[in-house]
């Protein structure tokens, strides 16, 4: 029963599994945040201000923001904040000043449960599977808020990736790093979201299934549904984007197209590797 | 030689109470496993919870008693069951509002919620003790036997008689169909699942939008009702007592671990082999043996390998060799 | 003014379904003699509850320790289990110079603990009841049984002076086996005695603790039908229970010839207590004797109660039955001298402990029926 | 000075490592590719001592280290990272690189108690060398925030940072890059070339960012289905069809046309 | 280094710690002036070597994260020390089998130690397997052989006084260390066999060995009486008898207006408490010196993430059987010291909800990784342990104060008024962690 040592629940390989604490993330307390209202977007987390618990602010103004059926890519050095502006549009992070708005509706104070209802999905940067279910039953779980027949949408997922059809009576927890990638995007697939908000999903997954990845992110896109990620392999990422953000300390350092990113020099050579 | 009579000494005295007991046992470890496996913690307050729904089975079966109700040759406790699991439902999520939530809400760690699980089997100890008092409380009716070892004698001839009791039949019958719905209900349905996601990982569950408050309340819903059930069967084929309920913890969590922490079937694996140690090692073979030996061969001494004094220590012993061959218990991770 | 007495008795751990009402029965007494108005001028007796635990030394000598000094207790009704009265007498009462009485620590090591005269008891000590129970087995005939024991200091020390009379006697103990009270299951012991076998097996235990699981795992499988039980085992709820099965069933169990246990049972009935669970007639006595010890020697101090115990204990003087407390009382104010008989025929030998005689009877038609007085 | 003869490594019925050989020259960059899944992680945990082999045997010099546990073969100079960063997560970021040195004097119960002066000595001497690590990686001013409160990328980073607070014989680092941001990937793998260069460490590096393996590992094993696909220079395996076919894709081609454009 | 973690501790919570023990101390001395200053110092006492016990399961847990749940069986052992070194030997009974019982275990030693070579140098095999079973078999029951009469003999030597071989007749202060060494060779077995388990694997076997431990305590009465206990252990202290016939010293009591018998035994417990005081204090910095070092660093990191920690060049299974063994020294030490306290031995008494349960709830309510928070909560968890019966008692005079006296509820009430012992105690944990869910005095 000792902490890390207690959690650890069905995970074989300890060197790819992580010890797991206790869940870290909460659902945040924005009954006073301040709200602010510079423009309009399908998705937006505007003016965002806050941090964690009683730390110092992590993010600073900071605005994010995705049409309907656009992709938007944020991406900046490490500790830039990116993630967790992620968190603070999914309500796990408590901001004191801005708002979140998902289709012109405030949405700043629901609860993450209430935004999986919206239609938001997550996939977060760490512990992004269930270990101990089986591949399916992790894509089950991302279908859980529907009510209809999912089996197309499985089907689907496997196809993209195939290596998940022939793991899927595993459990997720034995799978390689790579392999869980793969489950943890297609988990959030399975929701069918309005929005989807990936974490770095292309973080150690091959070339090969990268590419199909990113293709899958366009047509995906291309049927309405918005995208919103982190990614470190920007130059790929930012070739697709519709919208781009460099997050740097929390706050905006340069938005635009992804085209436009990937020409600015001085984006090229700070946060993309030249 | 009389090998008969020798299988029937042996059913009479090993293998009948064995499994009678590891059912007993199986089913206060359902309760114990299904905790640890989806609210994470191991619930020192089972045993007292197990008292308390008896409790509340007792004072309904007196109740029904007292209206002339009976079910035959079966006890009236099991028509007073619902009342217990509903009385003992209503304790435990009166429990979780005003104390395990908040912890939960602190994102603890799950040594804390043992320790105050242990204050919550203080407070469940007294309670239990307060209503129905430290004392001895009988309540079985109906026949007590499905065949008495005198009865066998006479129907069968036999020089050794075999006794089943119906509370070693119920307990038996409700311990495989409750782990076989346990199960089902785990594995193969929708609340089951979420139950597992949200123990596997509580963030992740509520992305998927799982509502953790939910989960617990299910999660404590049927451990009220396995509690009161292994509590009433318990009661009904020894007696009830609450102190006897609270001793009761130590083999019910030695059967949850061997047979893997989280897992139903392993609670059941877990729960016939810490019985069937207790009684086996201990066993003298003598009386087996005079029926199979020749009279000139017959043991003069006990034929025991080791003395009942170490019965405990024997069924422990067995404990840690069974985790020292298998160290996450018999089904770790199959299940929950 | 009051005189506190302090009641140390298990009230929580194993054997906390017997401490109420041996609690009560002292009470029962105090309150007897308070009642009288024949106690010391002006003094009244108060009983002050302490849980012993019965097996936790540590705490049942902290709370000793307060009762002594922060409620001023002149002497102790207790303690119950022999474990902890010998960790209270030898870290506390001795210490303190204040006297015990212990209804029910039979053990015979506490007849050479180190006590400067401070520690009695109305049971008596184990090593004499053992004889009785191979007396009564030999008068049956019966020459070979199995013997089961609460694994603690009372049912070794019973089982063993048992066997050392009874194999002295020509009996044969075909096996002796301990039990652990308020365990869950006795299979493997019943098992074991089964298989070792004998003509009765001799149960010496609690009658609402392990003791009654052996029995019952015993009828249950037909491993044996009657049975030989010590005093622990004697108890109304266990036949209430199982007596229908346990015709031809006997025993032993301290008891006072006639009388004294009638009016005491009368007396408790009257009250509304539980007297004939055990060791509550050594209760009645050991609250008794504390108050007519004081009243002996004219003051309510603990060297009071150490100094004349023994002597309204013992003859010579008036032989006093429960419910005659105040007239003895009365007596000895007039500087006259009583016997104590009490509820348990007491009679305090050698190191201030009672010499016991007990009664042997029969389980008959699902009670227990007197055969005679040892 | 690695060698791998046959290594077998079987979970149930799966083979994740598959009769896989190979050699490890001293002084080299090893680059270690594969698909998803083709047993490198697996490889990796088998040479470092975390699981037992099926079968097969490893050698570190001629010395055969086959089922050495970790911590022994930390001490043979034998370094890795983990895919997953494995932070010590109540402790500070500091704290997670000083507890790396092997050997300390205050690791002993005895000199805690009987020589605090020389503990303290010690103490600065690693802190120093702490410091610099940390500077290297962009995350000195994070030296006392708990490990738990790291960004995905910085508990990779203070992953890497453990293996630089020793002199190591050979350091495996899997997938160092996954997170991390590519301008200070490239700062990383400069890093890799001069320790590989001046003190003369070995490494070996799983790495999907072929970039990377691009520009620092000379020669390059392919993995897959847990046996050794293909090895030889980043070229020779970029041209091997069934390399491109397990593993880069046919999107490699484009994403090389998408540059030769930008 | 070293230092500035030392000093990281940071001000507040510096004064939290300052505050809280005073609060202990303010207890204990309200105990004393309120109800008597002996009352105060059982509490003391017990508090000090209950203090021991729980810094020693906070090493365990707190700094390496080793759930040993087997806390019961160290103590015991440890009291089984104070009986081996502190009482006279009996020459009857070592005259009818003592030589016998050493060669048995002598011989079941060497029995082992084959048993182990062969299984260490023979390759596996069915032969190897046949060999180490027969080995093992044959020596058992050889080994049975040669006990059980010499058991018999040494038993029935006057059973009801004596029955057992005694002790060495050492002072019994040496008992001590003797039971820390004690606990800790058994540490060393149950470590060598057990600690490749995790979390609450360990938990239950660590539970089932202290079992095991008590089962023999209680029927191997040669060794010390079983459950027929052994009292009047000899004391470091006077006795309060002694003192009270001592003239200087009843003067000595006069003139500071005690009467002789709360004098002496006041004295006597002050002894003890010098004792356990030097003892606890020796402990305490031990341990802070080595928590606040890189050896406490290092086990912090191996608790943490014991693969990552291994994969660093630790010795994970080395350290955890050092610090295993370190603190269940602790625990036998604290057991000895106690059964030295209590003056006897009864091993009915160890159960697992007094001597295991009860210093976790310590440990945790103190604050698990912090040695003060240890001793902390071994204080406060004791004193309220054994305060909780009289609070449990005023509340429940509180309760029915309203009530008729002659309601049938106020009666029931009042009869299972001992039943609010355990629910206070329970109560007031609940509190304590509401307010504190990480302990008292938590790890930084
Ligand atoms: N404990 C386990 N039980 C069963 N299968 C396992 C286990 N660990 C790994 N595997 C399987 O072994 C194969 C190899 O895994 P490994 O982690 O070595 O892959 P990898 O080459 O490192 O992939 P990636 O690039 O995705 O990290 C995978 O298919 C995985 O599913
Ligand atoms: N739980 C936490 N508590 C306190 N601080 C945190 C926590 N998580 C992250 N931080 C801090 O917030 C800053 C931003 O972290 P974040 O995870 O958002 O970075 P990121 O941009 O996603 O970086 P990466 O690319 O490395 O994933 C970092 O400096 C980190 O130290
Ligand atoms: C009341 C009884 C349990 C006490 C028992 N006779 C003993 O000496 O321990
Ligand atoms: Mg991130
Ligand atoms: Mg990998």
């Amino acid at each position: 029963m000792s902490g890390p040592a207690y959690d650890d629940r069905g995970n074989k390989d300890r060197t790819i599994t992580k010890a797991g604490q206790v869940g870290q993330l909460r659902a945040a307390d924005n009954r006073d945040a301040r709200p602010v209202h510079s423009r309009d977007a399908f998705l937006i987390g505007d003016g965002m201000t806050g941090g964690y618990g009683r730390g110092a602010d992590i993010l600073h103004d900071c605005t994010i923001a995705v049409e309907k059926g656009q992709i938007a890519v944020i991406v900046g050095p490490n500790g830039a904040g990116k993630s967790t502006a992620m968190k603070a549009v999914f309500g796990m992070l408590s901001i004191h000043t801005g708002s979140v708005r998902l289709g012109g509706e405030d949405i700043t104070r629901l609860a993450p449960q209430a935004r999986v209802r919206k239609g938001m999905g997550f996939v977060p940067q760490n512990a992004n599977i269930f270990t101990s279910m089986t591949v399916e039953e992790n894509l089950e779980m991302g279908a859980f808020i529907r009510t209809d027949d999912y089996s197309d949408t499985m089907a689907q997922v496997y196809d993209l990736f195939p290596i998940l059809k022939e793991k899927r009576r595993q459990p997720a927890g034995e799978l390689s790093g790579g392999q869980r990638q793969q489950v943890a995007v297609g988990r959030a697939l399975m929701t069918e979201p309005t929005v989807l908000m990936l974490d770095e999903p292309t973080a150690g997954v091959s070339p090969i299934v990268m590419d199909e990845l990113f293709d899958r992110i366009i047509e995906v896109a291309r049927t309405g549904i918005s995208i919103l990620m982190v990614e470190q392999n920007a130059r790929q990422a930012l070739a697709i984007a519709d919208q781009g953000y460099v997050l740097v300390q929390g706050r905006n350092a340069y938005t635009g197209t992804g085209e436009e990113l990937l020409a600015d020099p001085e984006v090229r050579r700070s946060f993309l590797g030249g | 030689m009389d090998f008969l009579n020798a299988l029937v000494a042996l059913s009479n005295f090993v293998i009948v109470p064995a499994v009678a007991y590891g059912s007993q046992l199986a089913l206060g470890a359902l309760g114990v496993t299904l905790i640890y496996g989806i609210l994470r913690f191991s619930n020192f307050a089972h045993g007292d919870t197990m008292a308390f729904g008896t409790m509340g089975v007792i004072l309904a079966t007196w109740w029904l008693q007292g209206l002339g109700v009976s079910l035959g040759p079966l006890p009236t406790a099991l028509l007073a069951l619902p009342a217990g699991i509903a009385i003992c439902a209503a304790l435990v999520l009166a429990t979780d509002r005003v104390v395990y939530r908040f912890y939960r809400a602190q994102r603890v760690k799950p040594v804390i919620l043992v320790i105050v699980s242990m204050g919550v089997m203080f407070v469940y100890n007294g309670l239990t003790r307060f209503v129905i008092g430290p004392g001895d409380q009988s309540f079985g009716d109906g026949s007590r036997f499905v065949i008495s070892a005198l009865d066998f004698r006479a129907m069968t001839g036999l020089q050794e008689g075999l006794a089943i009791r119906t509370s070693q039949a119920i307990t038996l019958v409700t311990a495989i169909v409750v782990v076989a719905i346990l199960f089902w209900f785990l594995n193969r349905t929708r609340t089951g699942k979420s139950m597992r996601a949200y123990s596997d990982n509580e963030d992740l569950a509520l992305l998927s939008g799982i509502n953790p408050e939910r989960v617990v309340l299910v999660t404590w819903l049927i451990v009220a009702a396995l509690a009161t059930v292994a509590g009433t069967l318990y009661g009904l084929d020894k007696s009830f007592k609450p102190f006897t309920y609270f001793q009761l913890l130590l083999p019910i969590f030695a059967s949850a671990i061997v047979g893997g922490l989280g897992s139903p079937v392993g609670a059941i694996a877990g729960g016939f082999i810490i019985a069937f140690s207790e009684v086996t090692i201990t066993y003298a073979w003598k009386k087996v043996l005079g029926h199979l030996l020749p009279e000139s061969l017959e043991p003069d001494g006990l034929v025991q390998l080791l003395a009942v004094d170490y019965k405990f220590a024997v069924s422990f012993v067995i404990l840690v060799v069974v985790l020292l061959i298998r160290p996450t218990g018999l089904f770790r991770g199959k299940a929950v | 003014e009051d005189v506190p007495i302090g009641v140390i008795l298990g009230f929580t751990g194993p054997i906390e379904s017997l401490t109420p009402h041996m609690a009560q029965s002292a009470e029962l007494a105090m309150e007897e003699m308070n009642e009288s108005g024949n106690f010391l001028d002006g003094h009244t007796l108060v009983p002050v509850r302490a849980d012993s635990t019965c097996i936790d030394s540590a705490a049942a000598t902290a709370a000793a320790e307060r009762l002594i000094t922060d409620d001023g207790i002149v002497a102790i009704m207790g303690a119950d289990c022999s474990g902890v009265t010998g960790a209270v007498l030898s870290n506390v009462a001795v210490p303190n110079g204040v006297p015990m009485v212990s209804p029910s620590a039979t053990s015979p090591a506490l007849s050479t603990a180190e006590d400067n005269g401070l520690f009695f008891r109305t049971a008596p000590s184990d090593a004499r009841q053992g004889g009785v129970i191979a007396d009564i087995l030999m008068d049956r005939g019966i020459e070979e049984v199995a013997v089961t024991y609460t694994n603690n200091d009372y049912g070794k020390g019973l089982a063993d002076s048992f066997q050392a009379s009874y194999e002295e006697m020509g009996g044969e103990v075909t096996l002796s086996a301990p039990h652990e009270d308020g365990k869950a299951d006795y299979s493997a012991e019943v098992g074991a005695l089964a298989s070792a076998g004998g003509e009765v097996l001799a149960v010496f235990g609690y009658s609402d603790q392990g003791g009654k699981g052996i029995i019952r795992s015993a009828l249950d499988t037909g491993a044996f039908d009657r049975f030989v039980m010590g005093d622990g085992m004697y108890g109304d709820e266990l036949l209430a229970d199982l007596g229908q099965f346990m015709e031809g069933s006997f025993g032993a169990v301290p008891w006072s010839q006639g009388e004294g246990t009638e009016a005491f049972t009368a007396l408790t009935e009257e009250a509304g207590v539980n007297g004939e669970s055990s060791f509550t007639r050594e209760s009645y006595d050991a609250a008794a004797l504390i108050g007519m010890a004081m009243m002996a020697g004219g003051e309510a101090t603990p060297e009071a109660v150490a100094a004349n115990l023994m002597d309204v204990a013992n003859a010579p003087g008036e032989e006093i039955l429960p419910g005659e407390l105040g007239r003895a009382l009365e007596i000895l104010a007039e500087g006259g001298e009583v016997d104590y008989v009490g509820a348990s025929n007491v009679e305090l030998i050698g190191p201030g402990e009672a010499a016991g005689t007990y009664r042997e009877y029969d389980v008959t038609d699902g009670d227990y029926e007197t055969v005679q007085f040892r | 000075m690695i060698e791998v003869h046959d290594l077998h490594k079987h979970f149930g019925g799966f083979h994740a490592v598959d009769g896989a050989s190979l050699r490890i020259a001293p002084g080299s960059i090893t680059g270690l590719i594969g698909p998803n899944g083709a047993g490198k992680s697996t490889l990796f945990n088998v040479i470092a001592g975390v699981l037992p082999p099926t079968s097969g045997r490893v050698t570190m010099a001629g010395e055969d280290i086959t089922g050495l546990p970790p911590h022994a073969l930390f001490h043979k100079g034998l370094l890795r990272t983990f895919q997953i960063a494995h932070e010590f997560h109540s402790m500070t970021v500091l704290e997670n690189l000083m507890m790396v040195p092997g050997g300390q004097a205050g690791e002993s119960l005895w000199t805690t108690w009987v020589a605090r002066g020389r503990i303290r000595r010690e103490e600065a001497e690693i802190a120093a060398r702490a410091h610099e690590v940390l500077e290297f990686l962009t995350i000195d001013h994070l030296a006392d925030e708990k490990a738990a409160n790291l960004s995905g990328g910085q508990k990779k980073l203070l992953e890497l940072g453990r293996t630089m607070m020793v002199d190591a014989k050979i350091v495996f680092l899997d997938e160092v890059g996954a997170g991390v941001n590519r301008t200070l990937l490239n700062t990383i793998a400069d890093a890799i070339q001069r320790l590989n260069a001046e003190r003369g460490y070995t490494f070996v590096v799983i790495e999907h960012d072929m970039d990377f393996i691009g520009r620092i590992c000379d020669p390059v094993i392919c993995m897959a289905e847990g046996k050794v696909l293909a090895e030889g220079t980043l070229d020779e395996i970029k041209a091997d069809e069934r390399v491109i076919e397990a593993y880069l894709g046919t999107g490699l081609k484009n994403k090389a046309k998408t540059e030769a454009e930008a | 280094m070293s230092e500035r973690i030392h000093s990281g501790a940071g001000g507040t919570d510096r004064a939290r710690t300052v505050l809280l023990f005073v609060l202990v101390a303010v207890l204990i001395l309200g105990t004393g002036f309120v109800q008597s200053w002996n009352t105060a110092l059982v509490i003391l006492n017990m508090g000090l070597v209950s203090a021991i016990m729980s810094l020693g399961v906070n090493m365990q847990w707190g700094f390496a994260g080793l759930f040993n749940v087997g806390v019961m069986g160290f103590v015991a052992l440890g009291g089984l020390a104070a009986v081996l070194v502190g009482m006279p030997p009996v020459p009857e009974a070592w005259a009818a089998g003592g030589p016998r019982i050493i060669g048995a275990l002598l011989l079941s030693a060497g029995v082992i130690a084959l048993a182990v070579t062969l299984y260490k140098r023979m390759t596996p095999g069915r032969l190897r397997a046949f060999l180490v079973f027969a080995v093992v078999v044959v020596g058992f029951f050889v080994y049975r052989g040669l006990l059980d009469p010499a058991k018999e003999a040494v038993e029935s030597v006057d059973p009801a006084a004596t029955g057992y071989l005694g002790g060495l007749g050492l002072p019994i202060v040496l008992a001590w260390p003797v039971g820390g060494l004690l606990a800790a060779g058994a540490a060393w077995v149950i470590g060598k066999v057990a600690l490749g388990l995790r979390s609450d694997y360990l938990a239950i076997a660590t539970l089932g060995i202290a079992e095991i431990v008590i089962a023999i305590l209680k029927n191997e009465d040669w060794l010390s009486r079983g459950v027929k206990n052994v009292i009047g252990l000899p004391r470091p202290v006077p006795y309060e008898v002694d003192l009270q016939q001592d003239p200087a010293f009843v003067e000595r009591a006069a003139s500071l207006g005690m009467d002789p018998a709360t004098a002496s035994s006041i004295t006597v417990k002050l002894g003890y408490s010098a004792f356990f005081t030097v003892v606890l204090v020796i402990i305490l910095i031990a341990a802070q010196l080595a928590l606040n070092s890189p050896w406490g660093r290092m086990m912090r990191a191996i608790r943490d993430n014991e693969t990552a920690a291994e994969a660093m060049g630790k010795d994970v299974t080395g350290r955890h059987l050092q610090i295993f063994i370190l603190g269940s020294a602790l625990l036998g030490l604290a057991g000895a010291m106690m059964t030295t306290l209590d003056g006897q031995l009864t091993p009915a008494s160890y159960q697992p909800l007094r001597f295991t349960f009860l210093i976790w709830v310590m440990v945790i309510v103190g604050g698990s990784g912090n040695n003060f928070g240890a001793v902390l909560g071994g204080f406060l968890v004791w004193w309220l342990w054994v305060q909780v019966e009289p609070i449990g008692q005023g509340v429940m005079s509180l309760v029915t104060a309203g009530m008729a006296e002659d309601s049938a509820v106020r009666d029931h009430l009042m009869d299972s008024v001992a039943h609010m012992r355990l629910l206070t105690m329970g109560v007031v944990m609940l509190l304590m962690l509401r307010f504190a869910p990480r302990g008292l005095l938590p790890e930084r």
